[in-house]
């Protein structure tokens, strides 16, 4: 038996002229100096300018209607600009989320004025989705969010907090778990929904949390009886469970999840160049090898998303398996520079190195936890 | 996924599910070759399933051989099959005729002799000159046996002085014929591996400690996960070896690359299976009665078969 | 703070002339052919004829009284000769156990009678004790022991079976743990006791078990209404359970647990010689490392177990720690040897290597297993 | 384990109690460098305790001032103590005055700058010439900073052009040098070790997920065994290089093997320990205004200073 479906796909000609295209526009921005690369670029890179390049040049919103600013293209596509901008680790944190994530909950779920209004901005690289799960109380155990949305005359009334919200700061919009009713008994996954949120409104506080590497995208956001138009519930009352956990699965799979520390391995080939050992050459191979058959999975996987299956175990494994492989080409890459004397190192791969591990704690945490991955998986494999 | 649709993947799991109970490996291992199970497979023509028509074969894809491997594998098969294939293969190209009998293969570099998978176990064994592109058929009266981690067994095959039955020349790269072993090696692991998932998934799912089955706890779950997640990505790597042999099927020298890459990715991975599947069943699976060691052992001497998974990853690193 | 306490003891030159009488007698036994040096030797490397070589030497029953047949001297010098046997990969697994372990419990708990009888002969490397803990259903969960001592007029009678015990196939006696009263409602560590059984005696079965790597060291053993004395009784009636921990914690410890495999990388030495990649090397020297801090944490051990303290704790983390290095070595020592071709291989590294992979799964699972020390650190943390 | 018993360890831990609670280290981050703690610091002689009687110190023995390094590294220590005493020592060795306030130290061989550990906050650099055994005092003014992944900050400081404030001969040699330096580090890498698993202890036993304590989850509870193994590990090869130390204060060359042993072992382990600790602290551990990264920055950097751990395991390997 095979207990896993991860179609092979075939190379398409046509996905490769637009990655040369891609190619050829990092590779100008950064001999522009537009940008540096960076690790972990779709989490903590934001650069507004630099999105709105990718918005004129039609890498965002790829998927979605013209109608809607979009540019009908395929989730295929898609792979290929997040693919190009991770391995360039360009500064493409602003519009992530919203492009991967909140475009299709509005595409879904979005009256046809939100649509018209919220999907070109995202398009163009202007418009920005913070994610609202995270709460002091509810990590790992997400079901537990506090944070009330009340039914009002004419929308709601959202009171409480959300933490960890990156990007908020910067961010027009949240997405929210809420709890819409109380929970029924021990079921805690009944009357929970998603409201969008301005993050403009009235009653609404964004405060930054300082990481350890000094970077602040992460936020706490409070939110004092703001009030939300009945329009802002995407989706169904009481069905934010099943939405939410949905869009983690399709969102685990993607190759931010292996990708993230790739910018490292190749500021470290670069300052070796014919100076690799029979170690490092090694060490090279065995990330290589890694690295095609992760990318095989996720791109398996994004075959089947593009066919509307949503395979949640094999989405659990690639990102379980890409976290393993993105610490472990950091480490592998320290051990390919102890080649050389450390000055001889380039001043990018210094940086590099440091911001890769800096920004390194929160893979194995955000998107569901390893721990939290490693459930999915035995459960599928009949163990829970 | 390998495929195992098709005739032949059909033909060999209905075989394997009559002639390859669990009993079959274990008394194969005591010294009880499975001649059923064997003349069946050569009866229905599996053996000659690369030869092409020319030469006696089916002249058989690529990709429905390689899913016949696949539910081979995962019968702990205990008969020469995959090597009989290659060796076969190799004599195909070189426009000889196929293996009379039980075959294996050799690949000469610049060593005088070569370790033989299933040693043995066969009549012939069938060299390829990586330096000439010629193929030669050898007798394999009076193997030289080794101390083997594989249940198949290993010989040393030392090259000068042995008798050359018949040969022919190819134009065949090391690279091509190590993109076909690769792959079939490949094919052949994932396979052991998502086995012996299987079993240890069965095994903790019925064994109990402190009142609980071991399935429930917290430490043998994820030990499995993890077990799980290697063991698809290396079924990952040999289906992308496996595509690229099959899109380039008259030479496979282009197919090198997702060959080593998948020998590399799993060769790594063997630790990463092995170790949970022999900790989550105890003592059991230590013991010669159990079936998994058909499976781990096979998992440890494959990984070393043609050099280690380190060595590989020196040349591929040194190819990218 | 310092969580654990592993003292560091002072090189003593004493113990270093002993050292070199062993090496001494290893090298012109290997010289002779006496012996193939073998990876978990102390398990599964049996040879009477070398085990009655070293009771001539007096290098069994070091630390117990003349008076026994022992030599009076310290825990210490015993240590320094199990390390040696087991660097040299000796064939001392017909007489360690009982050297290790059933000697020091008839000294607790023996008559005069045993002491005299027995003691004697186990120092002369003549007798010979197995292990009775687990069966069928009691491996981790060791308190679920079936095997029934009932008192009877002079004795005990004993039904049921034992399994997985190493060497009962030659052995003179096992000492086991049985229940002679029922549990107590849940807690089921009452009523048992360890009773020592003379394998010879009528009623006794003993079945070999062969193990992957074609081993037959392993044993299942049946008891049918065996008759023991009523001094087969070891240590107190209903005591059994406290004192089988207390053994277990003591015997975690010991070089056993991290230099089973030191053969396989002394083989590697030997083949590869001045033919060390730098690779190799940083290989090497990460193993020479982790050797030389357990051995200090062992060591460290050794010397309390001397002043009468046990840790538990310290005991069962030497052995994790142990059980990690082992298998790493033979794996850096399979990286090492990709460097050289495998025809110019000695063929005792062949050997070697494979019988170290072959015997490495019992590894983690002897003497308790992984998740039973890390559940024994977790409670000395405070987690449990 | 390191012995935190005599005055000087126990006069460190007063002084580190009342004037280094956990606000401390978070301010000297933000730029707020703790005055007080240091001038106590060297009013209490601290700095000075390596410095022989002559050279107007107290000629401390080797072991009582690593218990007071010990102390401070579990307390996070933001000033830089552990420097300044091995510059002190330097100067010593040379017969030099000890440096006039805060001081860090640089080991210059064939490269012409060296990364200097809390570079920005000293007022001179002491290096040791592992060529000549000399020993110069530098003035750090303009510090040129870089990237740094510890708390401490390091600077990149080149030695030519540099004005010699004083500098001497000794009879060091680049292992006895290295001896001292390791070790030191070695004893701050296992505290630091010790004391952020005693943080995530805590963290685990008071967060609740799923209505239940971390703690109580066997995940988590094996993820801190190991981490607790690991750093039992590092004590232990900390403890072993530092009574090496001991055994030859007067010229540390022979305790070089040990010290390199615990670089080796305690560099080979920072990844086992940070990993567990950040993960079963959640985002929480994550954040600058927790304490955690106050520990784990400082284990990344200290594995890195002067060579990682795969550089000195291929030293190690080839001295053995």
């Amino acid at each position: 038996m095979q207990r896993f479906r991860f179609p092979v796909i075939a190379p398409d000609p046509a996905l490769e002229e637009l990655r040369a295209e891609l190619q050829q526009f990092l590779r100008s921005e950064r001999a522009a100096g537009t940008f540096q690369p960076e690790p972990e670029c779709w989490m903590a890179s934001s650069d507004p300018e630099f999105s709105q390049k990718m918005g004129r040049r039609g890498w965002i919103g790829l998927t979605w209607s013209s109608q809607y600013g979009g540019h009908d293209k395929t989730a295929l596509e898609r792979y290929i600009v997040t693919e190009e901008m991770l391995r360039a680790g360009a500064p493409v944190a602003a519009h992530w989320i919203a492009d991967r994530q909140h475009a299709p909950m509005l595409i879904e779920h979005g009256t046809e004025a939100q649509k018209l209004d919220i999907l070109p901005r995202i398009a163009a690289g202007t418009c920005y989705f913070a994610i609202g799960l995270s709460e002091p109380g509810a990590g790992s155990d997400l079901a537990n969010v506090k944070t009330r949305a009340e039914k009002v005359e004419g929308g709601w009334r959202v009171s409480g907090q959300k933490i960890w919200s990156s990007g908020a700061h910067i961010c027009h919009y949240m997405v929210a778990l809420l709890r819409t009713s109380p929970a029924d008994g021990r079921n805690r996954h009944v009357g929970l929904s998603q409201i969008m949120i301005d993050l403009k409104a009235p009653g609404v506080t964004v405060k930054p949390i300082t990481d350890l590497s000094g970077d602040a995208h992460f936020n706490e956001v409070y939110f004092d009886n703001v009030l939300v138009p009945d329009d802002a519930l995407l989706g169904e009352e009481g069905g934010g469970w099943k939405q939410v956990t949905g869009e983690l699965a399709m969102e685990r799979s993607g190759p931010e999840r292996f990708l993230s520390s790739y910018v490292t391995l190749e500021s470290a080939l670069h300052d070796l160049k014919d100076r690799m050992t029979g170690e490092s050459l090694a060490r090279l191979g065995r990330l290589v090898a890694s690295l095609r058959t992760l990318r095989g999975m996720s791109w398996g996987i994004a075959q089947l998303l593009h066919q509307g299956v949503s395979p949640e175990t094999e989405a659990a494994l690639v990102k379980d398996l890409g976290n393993r492989l993105e610490n472990d080409l950091t480490q592998q890459v320290r051990a390919m520079m102890s080649d050389i004397p450390n000055d001889e190192w380039s001043p990018a791969m210094h940086r590099i190195l440091n911001i890769g591990i800096l920004r390194s704690p929160p893979n194995t945490l955000r998107g569901g936890t390893t721990e939290v991955m490693r459930g999915i998986t035995a459960r599928q494999l009949g163990l829970r | 996924m390998i495929s195992t649709d098709g005739m032949i993947a059909e033909t060999t799991a209905r075989i394997y599910a009559d002639l390859c109970p669990r009993e079959v490996p274990h008394r194969a291992e005591a010294g009880e070759f499975p001649q059923g199970l064997w003349d069946t497979l050569a009866e229905n023509g599996l053996t000659l399933a690369w030869v092409s028509e020319e030469n006696g074969g089916f002249g058989a894809e690529v990709s429905e051989v390689l899913g016949a491997i696949w539910i081979a594998a995962q019968a702990a098969s205990p008969v020469p099959l995959a090597e009989t294939l290659i060796a076969n293969w190799l004599l195909d190209r070189a426009g000889l005729a196929p293996a009379e009998g039980r075959a294996s293969f050799a690949i000469q570099s610049h060593l005088a002799s070569a370790e033989i998978p299933f040693g043995g176990a066969v009549d012939q064994i069938v060299s390829f000159d990586a330096r000439s592109g010629e193929v030669a058929l050898f007798d394999n009266r009076e193997p030289h046996a080794m101390e083997a981690l594989s249940p198949d067994g290993v010989t040393r095959f030392v090259f000068s002085g042995k008798k050359v039955e018949r040969s022919g020349l190819t134009n065949l790269s090391q690279h091509s014929v190590e993109a076909l072993v690769l792959t079939v090696r490949a094919v052949q692991m994932a396979a052991t591996m998502e086995a012996a998932l299987g079993l240890s998934i069965d095994y903790v799912s019925a064994r109990e400690q402190f009142g609980r089955t071991l399935s429930k706890f917290q430490a043998i779950q994820h030990q499995l996960a993890v077990a799980a997640s290697e063991s698809a990505a290396a079924t990952m790597a040999a289906t992308q070896a496996a595509s690229s042999l099959a899109a380039h099927a008259a030479d496979p020298a282009p197919a090198w690359h997702e060959a080593v890459i998948a020998k590399v990715q799993i060769g790594h991975s063997v630790e990463a299976v092995t170790v949970p599947f022999h900790q989550v069943h105890g003592a059991m699976g230590y013991t010669q009665e159990y079936d998994l060691h058909h499976y781990t052992r096979r998992l440890w001497a494959w990984r070393d078969e043609g050099g280690n998974e380190h060595h590989w990853s020196r040349v591929l690193g040194g190819a990218a």
